[in-house]
């Protein structure tokens, strides 16, 4: 997989130009198609590579989910397991989640308030 | 079972092709909950039901009010 | 106890913006006064932690008590409280000015809100620079991403929602770019601990190359957009320019830098050297800044409205923190970090001087501050030493992170990008001087008369940054010493 | 929105979601769902009611004043539990470690902050939905009736 700095730039570069600059169009039209047939492209070599759903040796099949599901009852008083990840171990992310509430919230509000 | 994978997958890409071309808001705030619907069928099938419960109700149920509720500030038509 | 100061300040900035909607009626007036002391507790903190960091060295935080795989874990090193540092300091200054200058563009009922939207910015800036784990990193991106947009948005005026809804679009598609790399990262490697990721990544290379490919691709894609990097500058100049100018200085000093160190942190400690030699990203980001530092230049010449002009001069100055990562050189790597702080001191100094000058004088078109540094002469002295630090002119902070960039270039046997440097000051020189000198000796235009007087509570904060520019323009050592650990990776 | 079919159906069937939104909340440590499903449920079960009857009839169940403090209340009681760890001699947001865990597991009270970690997302899941349902949708004195 040897890439090409100067084409990866150069793709770059066309991508921004034909999204934020060109105008509306039939050249534009086909560029965007080109353009998302190369992502597809990638994406779908990307898809291909991935690790089957749900086989046993998988990369995810480590150590982590391990301690997740044979100690959570007892580690944490939990017996659903995802509420013991969730709210236990990894409960500083939660308290990011309910602040992406708290600030989606006041953004509407200023937003709809201060006109 | 396959078949039944096949069917909801192919009908995810469906509904979120309709949803980018509609030019109708109201319907693609309608569709656009059925797809949540679906959706959450094939969380619980994945075995995620703490996902598909919040999917339901949040897809399904809460973005649609408040598109809605959106919608019916602004216009209807794109 | 000490231990728990950085998770404590986190928790209380965000406290802190809880409460804040909560004061009503009688206590609205405490609102202010709120927030500052805790803004100002979290700079001690700050200055505390640089001092416990410097006396024992790096550690770590595991939240919950849980060890790094299972659990969220901060990292606390040199680059996090230096991080810190800089963000809760200039936080600090600009609200100092925002207390007076936000009455006349935001209304006075959503004066609280603005406040909450500050301390989470702030909140989920300093998150960032501290946690070691990659979706902790998102979590908090989601919400600094937010708060940023709400802090443009809140000005009752059509040009500020259009930018931020444009600001909105493409920042949580760089979101959602960043996530899809996160989750390709748990499913090649299984961890989302930085260490242990970095640690498994070596092996995954041969398996999934792709994938790998994939998700830096995407982090790159998805910061770039957050800070502006080049092609994807398109939402700063309408975002930084029609906020209100307290929020420009914090998002064009801070916002955009957060991201880059992000990256730096993501490219240094996550990703392991050896793809660096297949895939060639350093270089990727050493084109994408040439070309920011001089496309951003070159845009700003032709600007007419001065923080448009600024907001685009932001452009071309985070280009030199990308170079400084590009490179990869300790010594161009520190031009790089100290940039970060520098360019944060000089560009809010500026923006708070612009908004000092349409306060007073409502002047917003560059042609019309001719004569202005006669009536304006303190605050117009403090532009002047911004704008001799933006050209690199010695004595001021501009200089040290360049000089050190050059070297650092220097010593990687690359000496175009001294030629960058140099023509970008060039062109720093060509459209910042002339302002200056136009308004102290240019031919007087009559003031208007809607000329208003300028509190001292909002000069002060200018004169201060000022002041740090010249201060850290000849001493930056303690500076240039906390980073020369922090780049020890 | 003035039709006795809907009135009279939503009447009957809000307590009812109501019920099983706090089932959800409550039992998020003993079967799949949580503080966010369930303040997910709760909150659309108050905007049923809102949209059904009036928006007025939903602001006098629950004001805005409420509101808002139940939302910064949902924030602020997550983060004092987590100080709570910190305060019992462990690290932010230690559960069992700092001596909070209680109960047997399977239990209704047990898992310690995990519960109350739930109620207070739940509470502020769904105070949030509601508020943003109604901010967005007042004005106009259309009250319930557009669309």
């Amino acid at each position: 997989m040897e890439v090409n700095p100067y084409v990866a730039v150069g793709i770059l570069l066309l991508m921004a130009y034909v999204f934020f600059y060109l105008p509306a169009g039939y050249i534009r039209h086909v560029l965007i198609v080109l353009l998302v047939f190369i992502i597809g492209y990638a994406l779908v070599m990307t898809v291909s590579e991935m690790p089957t759903f749900g086989a046993v040796d998988t990369p995810a099949h480590n150590v982590v989910p391990e301690r997740y599901l044979g100690r959570a009852p007892e580690e944490t008083g939990a017996v659903n397991v995802v509420t013991a990840i969730i709210t236990d171990y990894r409960a500083f992310d939660t308290l990011g989640e309910v602040v992406v509430l708290f600030v989606a919230i006041v953004a509407a509000l200023s937003n709809l308030k201060a006109r | 079972m396959p078949l039944l994978d096949f069917f909801l997958l192919s009908f995810l890409i469906v509904s979120a092709v309709a949803v980018a071309r509609t030019r109708d808001l109201l319907s693609a705030v309608i569709i656009f909950a059925a797809y949540s619907l679906v959706m959450a069928i094939i969380w619980q099938m994945l075995g995620a039901p703490d996902v598909a419960i919040t999917e339901a109700a949040l897809g399904a149920g809460v973005t649609t009010f408040l598109f809605l509720a959106t919608i019916s500030k602004t216009q209807r038509l794109e | 106890m000490s231990l728990h100061l950085p998770v404590i300040s986190i928790a209380l900035l965000l406290l802190a913006s809880f409460v804040m909607p909560l004061l009503r009626r009688g206590a609205r007036a405490a609102a202010l006064p709120f927030t500052l002391s805790v803004l100002g507790a979290v700079f001690t903190v700050s200055l505390y932690l640089i001092y416990l960091v410097e006396s024992r060295g790096a550690f770590s935080y595991h939240v919950g008590g849980w060890p790094p795989p299972w659990g969220v874990e901060l990292y606390i090193d040199h680059l996090a409280v230096y991080m810190m540092m800089v963000l809760s300091s200039i936080c600090l200054v600009v609200m100092v000015y925002g207390a007076r200058d936000l009455y006349h563009e935001i209304r006075a009922e959503v004066m609280s809100w603005y406040y909450t939207l500050y301390l989470l910015l702030l909140a989920s800036m300093i998150g960032i620079a501290l946690t070691n784990d990659l979706f902790t990193l998102f979590v908090f991106l989601e919400i600094s991403t937010i708060s940023a947009c709400g802090i443009i948005s809140i000005k009752k005026d059509r040009e500020c929602i259009e930018a931020s809804f444009k600001y909105l679009i493409l920042s949580v598609l760089g979101s959602g770019c960043v996530l899809l790399g996160v989750a390709m990262i748990y499913m090649i490697t299984g961890y989302l601990n930085y260490d242990f990721v970095a640690q498994e990544l070596p092996q995954a290379i041969a398996e999934y190359p792709y994938n790998i490919l994939m998700a830096l691709s995407l982090f790159i894609v998805g910061f770039s957009v957050k800070s502006a990097l080049f092609p994807l500058h398109i939402w700063l100049p309408d975002a930084h320019s029609s906020a209100p100018s307290p929020s420009s200085a914090v998002l064009s000093g801070l916002v955009i830098k957060i991201y880059a160190a992000a990256i730096l942190r993501l490219l240094f400690r996550v990703f392991p050297a050896e793809l660096f030699e297949v895939v060639p990203v350093l270089d990727i980001l050493l084109f994408l800044s040439v070309l920011a530092v001089m496309a951003g230049s070159i845009f700003a010449m032709v600007q007419e409205d001065i923080k448009r002009m600024l907001a685009y001069s932001s452009i071309a100055q985070i280009g030199f923190v990308f170079m400084g990562i590009g490179l990869f050189g300790n010594r161009a790597l520190l031009g790089g970090l100290v940039h970060i702080f520098n360019h944060a001191l000089m560009k809010s100094m500026l923006f708070l001087a612009a908004g000092l000058i349409i306060y007073a004088a409502g002047i917003r078109n560059i042609r019309d501050l001719r004569g202005i540094g006669v009536r304006m002469p303190l605050t117009m002295g403090a532009f002047a030493i911004g704008a001799f630090s933006m050209v690199g002119i010695p004595g001021t902070n501009g200089f040290i992170s360049k000089w050190h960039l050059a070297l650092g270039a220097l010593d990687l046997g690359r000496p175009f990008f001294v030629a960058i440097i140099l023509l970008s000051s060039l062109l720093n020189g060509i459209y910042y001087l002339p302002i200056v000198i136009n308004a102290f000796f240019g031919v007087k235009i009559e003031p208007r008369s809607e000329h208003r007087d300028v509190p001292g509570m909002m000069l002060v904060p200018v004169l201060i940054l000022a002041a740090g520019v010249i201060f850290f323009g000849f001493y930056p050592g303690p500076i240039l010493a906390l980073l020369e650990q922090a780049i020890v990776l | 929105m003035k039709d006795i079919v809907i009135r009279t159906v939503c009447r009957v069937i809000v307590p009812f979601v109501q019920v099983y939104g706090l089932y959800v909340i409550f039992h998020g440590h003993l079967s799949p769902g949580g503080g966010f499903a369930g303040g997910a449920i709760l909150g659309s079960s108050m905007v049923l009611f809102a949209l059904s009857f009036h928006l007025e009839a939903g602001a006098q169940k629950l004001g805005h004043e409420t509101s808002s403090y139940l939302e910064s209340g949902g924030g602020i009681w997550y983060i004092l539990i987590g100080l709570l760890g910190l305060a019992l001699g462990s690290n932010f947001l230690t559960n069992r470690a700092a001596g909070l865990g209680f109960g047997l597991p399977g239990q209704l009270f047990s898992g310690g902050m995990i519960f109350l970690l739930s109620l207070g997302i739940g509470v502020k899941v769904a105070s949030t939905m509601f508020t943003l349902f109604y901010n967005l949708s007042e004005e106009e004195g259309s009250g319930g009736d557009h669309q």
